[in-house]
């Protein structure tokens, strides 16, 4: 779960870590006050969860509250990477004598976290880590030792940061860590960390990632999920349990398990179709589960034909079918339909199907092929 | 043979009395799976799967009076990595946890803990390991595959279960299958566990499938064309998955250039590995 | 550094541990105020760090205020093995219908700290363990992991406690560790644990032991040390920076290392002689410190000799040397005294005293044999 | 040859810059104790001792610049749990710490995470390492005694320094001492020593004191009378310590019935070792 600049900013915030003045605003009339509030000079941020806001022009330096209010009017206005602008982050201006990045990260090849800093802040990180790896200090944290002073002092020392501004970084990334560690962060990142003119360190934009696994002991932070930033149709899903993403096909897919979901959507493009959408209904889907996932697939007004393909092993087909029949009687669903159930329940399930109109086939290829040439519009 | 689990594992079934539990230790049972006790904290006395299996408040009790040298963990995610502990703890030699959506800071502890412990760990997220006609351990159908000697790998769950019946379908039967789980901080790996297939003497050939993210196609392509002499034969699922986009997997996630299905399939291709298409077209690859 | 009853207890509801309801006192007439306050029933307890205080009278149950201010009265006057009571604390009675022990502590042989619970509470546990070693359970934790569920649930299953407390209990022993851990104590207990007639958790006593060598990240726990419990000389001592415990003979040591003190000590007694004290002026004594050390060593009257063996490593000879000169002068010390000094700038320490008239020995054989006779009025 | 220290052993001094560090740099590197880099973090580029040794921030980029095989740790207490992680970190073989009032749980964090690491610790809270006539890393003086075939294990300060003496005016040289240190948590123990000196060329007999508290001369009696063939002669402090009673050092607490000066000395003299009634004794015991 991506976290909103500002959300992530309080979080830093608790933690220690300095952030420049400032409040989230949702009109530009708001903007215009906290910019008084602020001395007139202030950064207007879209707040939105994609990379490149600045480069859109989503990102501003006003010289004075009417500025800022009229910043802010236009990105209230904005789409940036087809998300609205609902909300902007109002910042007092930092003068900026230098940046720094620095994140914390799990590390899934090390199997542990890892701190990350670079003296070459501000830029796109991934392209330095890429160009000029050796601008990027990398420092694994045990995790169950935790992060040690020393670790951060070689980051200090690897960013090449003043002596006088150790201190202050040792704090940071303490809090940073710490961030990290209570939140159950997948990543946590300061981007840029700057030195302002009165040489102090200022987290001058953050990043937090938390664990969805995690959210059953973050119940204050689940509440913090923006909704602005998924598709309404991944929202829905998320309610019951499934996982969608919408896809640039025609052929709608539900299936059950990630991996078999992936290799779904891969046959039907080996045999010349594309999936319309990423649907995994996950283990032991109930019917209604199944009903809903349909009416989500449905939504998407390209949809040619539908896959269903599962493989029971927790999930049960014959719950499974409960649910097609279910959602086709409540939906009147006239698109074809192409089903495979196999596995736990595969007899019930295949027999509660029979009396019903779905066409069936017993191999992967073959129903991928029929599913293509439905969607093709060819009949089955 | 087999690896890991044979017809003589004592199995342990850590969560056996709820729901998942419950279901899944009925099915092993019926699967033949020589169950000696189940674990469920402030119910030891009671039995379940029609009073043959007794119930044990702590793992370590469950061992010392069954002797039991395998568990598989049916346990909500909360309550995972103590579960894990609790095994370590008790010095079971083989952990297998099917429990899905546990945190990554936990399995990231786990781990470490781990580190020269005797406890070898599957999981989690993972549906487990099946050795055909001797022992299932997790919740992989029993009846999709049946004795032989192809050794199966597996990150994912279901698309195994493909696998296996394609398998079956083209009449070839199975040494020891295990899914070692999608999460991106897990127990043992591929290359553990081709080792433990290339020594294994009813294993003639091995099958692995793996997915987007990581690097771990990427460490069994040289270790395979290193240290495997027996035919290997992959699958890599993900090919159409739009690079960033979250699977419902945390193994999803496209990390940099590395871990794209193009990447890891050029990558075993060119260690000599041959990569199946689409699933059902494994069997045909196989020696 | 050992806290006081109502010291620890107060730690202790700091992390969740409930605790009777209670307040300290000075006098009688608070006790009265406070039992009246509690409902009338209350337990009158001294505050005196010493076992045995129940064995002594030191702790009554009084059924009434009035009842509560006549004990008060006469357990502020008592000594409990040698140590004034000044202070009691006054707790509301607990009807208690099962009893447990339940501590944490540093097990040095196993290099960790482990879990101690027993059934057998509130009886002396150290006489449980060595009778009926089986009603003990041990459970060691691991210092970076932490304590487990699973663990704290084996301590529950392994005293026999009721399932219905199971989840109290576990909250309890989280508490402890998480006391434990932050207060860097050497000891946390809880001894009685016992279930009270509603059926509820309550720790009747507290005992908590911080590590000394913690208390630079604790300042807060440092006030906390009761000076009344410790000899005047000792405290004397401890803002030296100097080890001193009094003993029963009457030569006067002072040793840099508690091991040769140690050592110092054991000699005499093989010669026939008896240690007044054990005292260890650390590594790197100044001339001040050594001044001191002399003073608070000819405190007690009983002494007839002092011997002074000091092997220089950290320690520099002449520091010691001018600071036995310094005390000499100053406090014209008639008790004879054999100096040895050895090690680290021996030539200039030795140089230092020979003008003075100090008895000196090359062996520490003959140096102890010197300060025996001297002690028995001998010459020297 | 010697144990753990010889003359080519690459000294780095964490805390350099500090009082007692430079103090003690100073008489190691009058000892021609191979010093060749401090560390004091904030201080990097600096050189101390006249100039001749170099001073860097951290203990890694000593290590890469001059190839230090050994640290000694002279940092407040305050810091020295961290100073060891970072010596760990930069994979010193040996480390020593003279370092005293360390945080008990600071060093049980510090041994669990030693497990399996290829650092060895001797301290905290000990004299040091001195092998005579070849280096001397820590704060034994090292003009009480000189070159010789007794070795020396003490979890004492200035008493092993009496010993020292006492050894020297028998005119009988040391081929290695070591002071293990005197508190409750540390580094290596007296049967790792044991092990090593018994392996040791130049040694013919050794010397072993110790002290009231804990049971490490007891593990080491059932040591000796196992596998140790070399004569050994100890010395215990603290008959006359009364029980319970803390001597201004973690060690000296006493724990249970065990622990006692008197159990020691019982025990040891069961297992055959020849115990002295006082340090100046010692000499005439050994062979």
């Amino acid at each position: 779960m991506k976290l909103q600049e500002y959300q992530s900013k309080q979080i830093f915030a608790r933690y220690g870590i300095p952030i420049p003045k400032g409040r989230i605003a949702g009109t530009s009339s708001e903007v215009k006050l906290i910019a008084e509030e602020l001395g007139g000079r202030v950064v207007v941020k879209s707040q939105v969860l994609v990379g490149g806001r600045g480069k859109a022009g989503g990102i501003r330096l006003a010289k004075t509250p009417e500025e800022a209010q009229e910043f802010a009017t236009a990105i209230l206005g904005m789409e940036i990477k087809g998300l609205p602008v609902r909300k902007v982050l109002v910042d007092e201006a930092v003068s900026i004598t230098k940046e720094f990045y620095i994140g914390i990260v799990n590390d899934r090849v090390h199997q542990m976290p890892v701190l990350i800093a670079s003296g070459a802040g501000g830029m796109d990180i991934e392209e330095v880590a890429q160009k000029n790896p050796e601008k990027i200090i990398r420092i694994h944290i045990d995790p169950l030792l935790g992060l040690c002073d020393f670790q951060m002092r070689n980051a200090a020392i690897g960013i090449d940061l003043p002596r006088g501004l150790w201190k202050s970084f040792i704090e940071v990334i303490k809090g940073l860590w710490k961030a990290y560690v209570d939140c159950d962060a997948t990543l946590a990142e300061i981007n840029p960390l700057v030195i302002n003119s009165e040489n102090h360190l200022v987290a001058l934009d953050a990043k937090v990632i938390i664990d969805d696994n995690s959210l059953f002991r973050h119940s204050d932070l689940g509440d913090l999920r923006d909704m602005d930033s998924d598709e309404p149709a991944e929202i829905e899903a998320r309610k019951f349990g499934v996982t969608f993403i919408k896809m640039n096909g025609n052929i709608g897919c539900m299936v059950n398990g990630a991996g078999l979901a992936m290799a779904t959507m891969d046959i039907l493009n080996l045999f010349g179709g594309e999936a319309a959408n990423f649907l995994d209904i996950g283990g032991g889907a109930t019917s209604e589960k199944v009903a809903a996932s349909l009416k989500i697939i449905l939504s998407d007004h390209k949809v040619k034909s539908i896959f269903i393909n599962i493989f029971g092993g927790i999930t049960r087909c014959d719950e499974v079918a409960k649910g097609i029949l279910l959602a086709s009687n409540d939906l009147k669903i006239k698109i074809p339909m192409v089903v495979r159930l196999i596995g736990t329940n595969q007899a019930e399930g295949q027999q509660i199907l029979q009396n019903a109109n779905f066409t069936s086939a017993d191999t992967l290829a073959q129903a991928a092929q029929l599913a293509v040439s439905l969607a093709k519009g060819k009949k089955s | 043979m087999s690896i890991l689990a044979h017809k003589n594992t004592k199995l342990l079934v850590q969560g056996i009395t709820g729901n998942e539990g419950l279901f899944h230790s009925q099915q092993m049972f019926q699967y033949k799976t020589n169950i000696v006790a189940g674990v469920s904290p402030g119910k030891g006395g009671e039995w379940v799967l029609d009073g043959k299996i007794p119930v044990f408040d702590s793992v370590r009790s469950a061992v010392e009076m069954t002797g039991a040298d395998a568990s598989v963990i049916f346990v909500p995610a909360r309550y995972c990595a103590d579960a894990i502990y609790e095994a370590v703890d008790a010095d079971i030699p083989l952990v297998v946890c099917i429990t899905e959506g546990v945190p990554v800071q936990d399995m990231m502890r786990v781990k470490r803990f781990l580190a020269h412990k005797k406890t070898r760990i599957i999981g989690p997220n993972c549906p487990g390991i099946l050795t055909p006609g001797e022992t299932k351990i997790g919740i992989i159908p029993g009846n999709i595959t049946f004795p032989g000697n192809v050794g199966v790998i597996s990150r994912s769950g279901t698309l195994t279960y493909e696998v296996l019946y394609a398998l079956k379908q083209a009449d070839r039967g199975v040494s020891t299958c295990i899914g070692i789980g999608g999460d991106p901080i897990k127990g043992v790996g591929f290359v553990e566990l081709l080792e433990m297939f290339e020594a294994d003497a009813q294993t003639d050939q091995i099958v692995m499938i793996g997915e987007i993210g990581g690097n771990e196609e990427e460490a069994a392509a040289e270790y395979i064309s290193r240290y495997v002499t027996k035919p290997v034969v992959a699958f890599i699922a993900g090919v159409t998955a739009p690079p960033g986009k979250r699977m419902g997997h945390a193994g999803a996630i496209i990390e940099g250039k590395e871990g794209t299905a193009q990447e890891k399939i050029k990558t075993l291709e060119a260690s000599g590995i041959r990569v199946a298409q689409h699933p059902e077209q494994i069997p045909s690859l196989l020696a």
